[in-house]
């Protein structure tokens, strides 16, 4: 059976190409990947096209990909009030950015993990989120039709794993983590710990282990920016 | 414009306090709103919810008892309450859009007569803005209340016709709670419920760029 | 603060009136709300609009009600081998069903309680489920159009709740369960023990407490059917 | 038709398990699909996924060690694997629905050359049927496998040109395992892989209602 444990930061990333679509996992400081990102940053894949919530703060999280210009699109709900690497390169529009409602963001990455093609919302209907989007009124209600999300890549975080790929998360942390985890066609967690096979409860599992593709523990930083 | 005082943005975000039912489950948006959870009443019990993944928020944390892994949709560190819950962002969100939370409270820019909530983006404003949960909250949530100041900076009305600015949501604000006054958005217009002290209702209208309806002297903004 | 919790399990229904849409928890004889169901077959609620899974194990499960005639039209996946009262009622057409598959059942009770209009799947295209729907090519690929399930009612099983309405369940009771207390106005749940707020690890929860409404402790029956 | 020994339905789960890759999560379906986890290859470890919320389900329980909260879709109380894990159905679902699983193996009434599968209802039997979780396993999993006999008691083909029987699926079949050869739906048509002892490909082609696609004689169908 193909082991989905890497010793090797690098080594888990490094069929990561240029062009690859990406989800970050990570809402207001906790629950990034930061070791992952800066693994990309050092292997030097560029014309990233991004899913995450914000656009990095300072250097750390995304922001170091967006300093280094690796990101070329990103589809965003809040860029953040520290993403000045990424407001830089969209003033010099180097970057192009989908803002998206931070739910329906959730959303459409759940409907690209659960197999739906495409769902109806009544949230963004008259504001600048719905223009080019399909319109109509279903029951009364004014809607638009918002697109599944999908990934080749996730990067995420957890704080344990079993070495099939059981997940938890340690309180906030989670955050957009477990449903980019179901969305991408290949994710790949770092974890503060590397628990053995059985010593998960499977009642308290939040990510199944068939989501969860490659594993490798956290060493470095563990909030960044 | 009469040179009288205004509420501070304190005392804002405590006559907006009033508005949360004993046993709510409420969200708190940027700004004056989350100033509220200082001034809840005696004897009220309201579970803050985060976009994050939290139901049942309590106190920020002290220094030295952050664990930055609990932060708030602002990013400090907070606490919980007993009974609280965490669960992932598209549930938390779930809720917000779902119709789950009871109240919202949300700054803003500017509110219509009609309830249009513009609150993410101001016009010619360099950079990229950003949207965040505003949208899900403003769309589903059954009680959405708007605190702001009744004016700009310059003097112009943020009570107004149509939104001139990007909007969140349309017909979603349910009451309005200012410097001046508690404003609700009815089917028939805009209801002045209450005016600040030594403000009269008519003042009040000629800060306010939409027709108010009121009957006789509007009572004053109460604070407790 | 109103309280949650009821002693009395008939006076936690008292209010389900006749012709009520209500969702019923449980799968292959676990999680099933079976002494809700007791007290509703008691209370002679009838007219129902039923959702589920099954259509009852003998008298069992919602067998009860399809024995005393209360269910008028059901929305189900799988009726069940055993469902001898349902199929009965049927034969009769003292009963209608609208046969949905599994997952979508799901999805439409998570987009009713998610506030989505409506998606796209691609899953009963060809099918006799596709027959009424409307049907579109999205990315080449043929779905159609599914609504949401609304509830006026969810009952449902877990096994702990504390007084605020914080939930979990056991093994693999918990099935249809969660989805139906989010997606029902009102959802009342039996458990078998209730504990006091705090005693469940926030990061434990399954069902958080803003889903569930009345609580009460289960008597009688566990299985049934 | 040849009078000739046919596999029985556990040489057909027994041939069926050796489609399932090492590490696969797989679905089994009801009927023979459901015999398979008794003859997995040494060396080979699956994960055994069931659409009420379980994913790596072990061996059945014995008497005693029941507990009834722990069962599989057929209502069998089962045992776990280390690593199992529990979820709600509607995740289970994305799981089958969102192409998670790597192999599921079902029942089947009726396969059509194009792949479509006929497997909830027979026509004209009464009752109201069901559909159980077929559809979104057959819609969204890589991988399908379907176990059956290859004609019906009455001797009529089970692979045909189109289903006559209610669909549960289009073009959602990549292999058929039955109890005379093992066919492979491909885009240019039916291949036969291989055939049951002591029978040959011309035999098998006349007890199937459409073309199968074969090169000299296939190989005898293994068992291990």
């Amino acid at each position: 059976m193909k082991q989905k444990l890497y010793s090797d930061i690098d080594a888990a990333i490094a069929d990561v190409p240029d062009g690859a679509r990406m989800m970050f996992g990570g809402f207001g400081g906790a629950g990034f990947p930061n070791n992952l990102i800066q693994a990309l940053a050092r292997k030097g894949t560029k014309e990233i096209f991004a899913i995450s919530n914000n656009c990095g703060t300072r250097d750390g999280e995304l922001g170091i990909l967006f300093k280094l210009n690796r990101i070329r699109h990103i589809i965003a709900s809040f860029p953040g009030p520290h993403s000045n690497h990424f407001q830089e390169r969209l003033a010099a529009k180097e970057v192009t950015i989908e803002l998206v409602p931070q739910g329906i963001l959730c959303e459409r990455m759940r409907a690209a993990a659960a197999g739906l093609l495409g769902f109806y919302t009544a949230v963004g209907v008259g504001t600048e989120v719905a223009a080019g989007k399909e319109e109509r009124v279903i029951d009364g209600n004014r809607c638009i039709l918002e697109m599944p999300i999908h990934a080749d890549f996730a990067f995420i975080k957890a704080e344990k794993a079993d070495e099939l790929g059981n997940l938890t998360y340690h309180l906030a942390a989670q955050n957009f983590n477990p449903i980019m985890a179901m969305a991408a066609k290949t994710t790949i967690v770092e974890v503060e710990e590397i628990v053995p096979v059985g010593s998960i409860d499977p009642e308290s599992v939040m990510t199944p282990a068939i989501f969860v593709h490659r594993i490798v523990q956290a060493k470095g930083i563990r909030y960044a920016g | 414009m009469p040179d009288k005082p205004r509420l501070t943005r304190e005392q804002i975000a405590q006559r907006a306090a009033l508005e949360l039912p004993d046993g709510a489950y409420v969200n708190l948006g940027w700004g004056i709103p989350n100033l509220i959870s200082d001034y809840l009443p005696a004897g009220i019990t309201v579970f803050f919810h985060s976009e994050n993944g939290i139901l049942g928020m309590g106190r920020r944390a002290r220094a030295g008892e952050e664990d930055f892994d609990l932060v708030d949709a602002m990013k400090v560190p907070v606490t919980l309450v007993p009974g609280a819950s965490f669960f992932n962002q598209a549930d938390a969100h779930l809720m917000t859009r779902g119709g789950h939370l009871d109240v919202a409270v949300l700054g803003g820019f500017q509110v219509s007569e009609k309830g249009d909530l513009a609150n993410w983006k101001i016009p010619g404003a360099k950079g990229s803005g950003g949207i965040g949960g505003a949208m899900d909250i403003a769309s589903g949530t059954k009680t959405v209340v708007v605190c702001m100041e009744h004016t700009t900076r310059d003097g112009a009305p943020k009570i107004v016709r149509e939104c001139t600015y990007p909007l969140t949501g349309l017909r979603c604000v349910t009451t309005i709670v200012t410097d001046l006054a508690v404003v609700d958005v009815t089917p028939t217009g805009l209801v002045l419920r209450e005016v600040a002290p030594q403000w009269t209702a008519t003042e009040v209208q000629q800060l306010t760029g939409a027709k108010l309806n009121f009957a006789d002297a509007p009572p004053e903004m109460r604070l407790k």
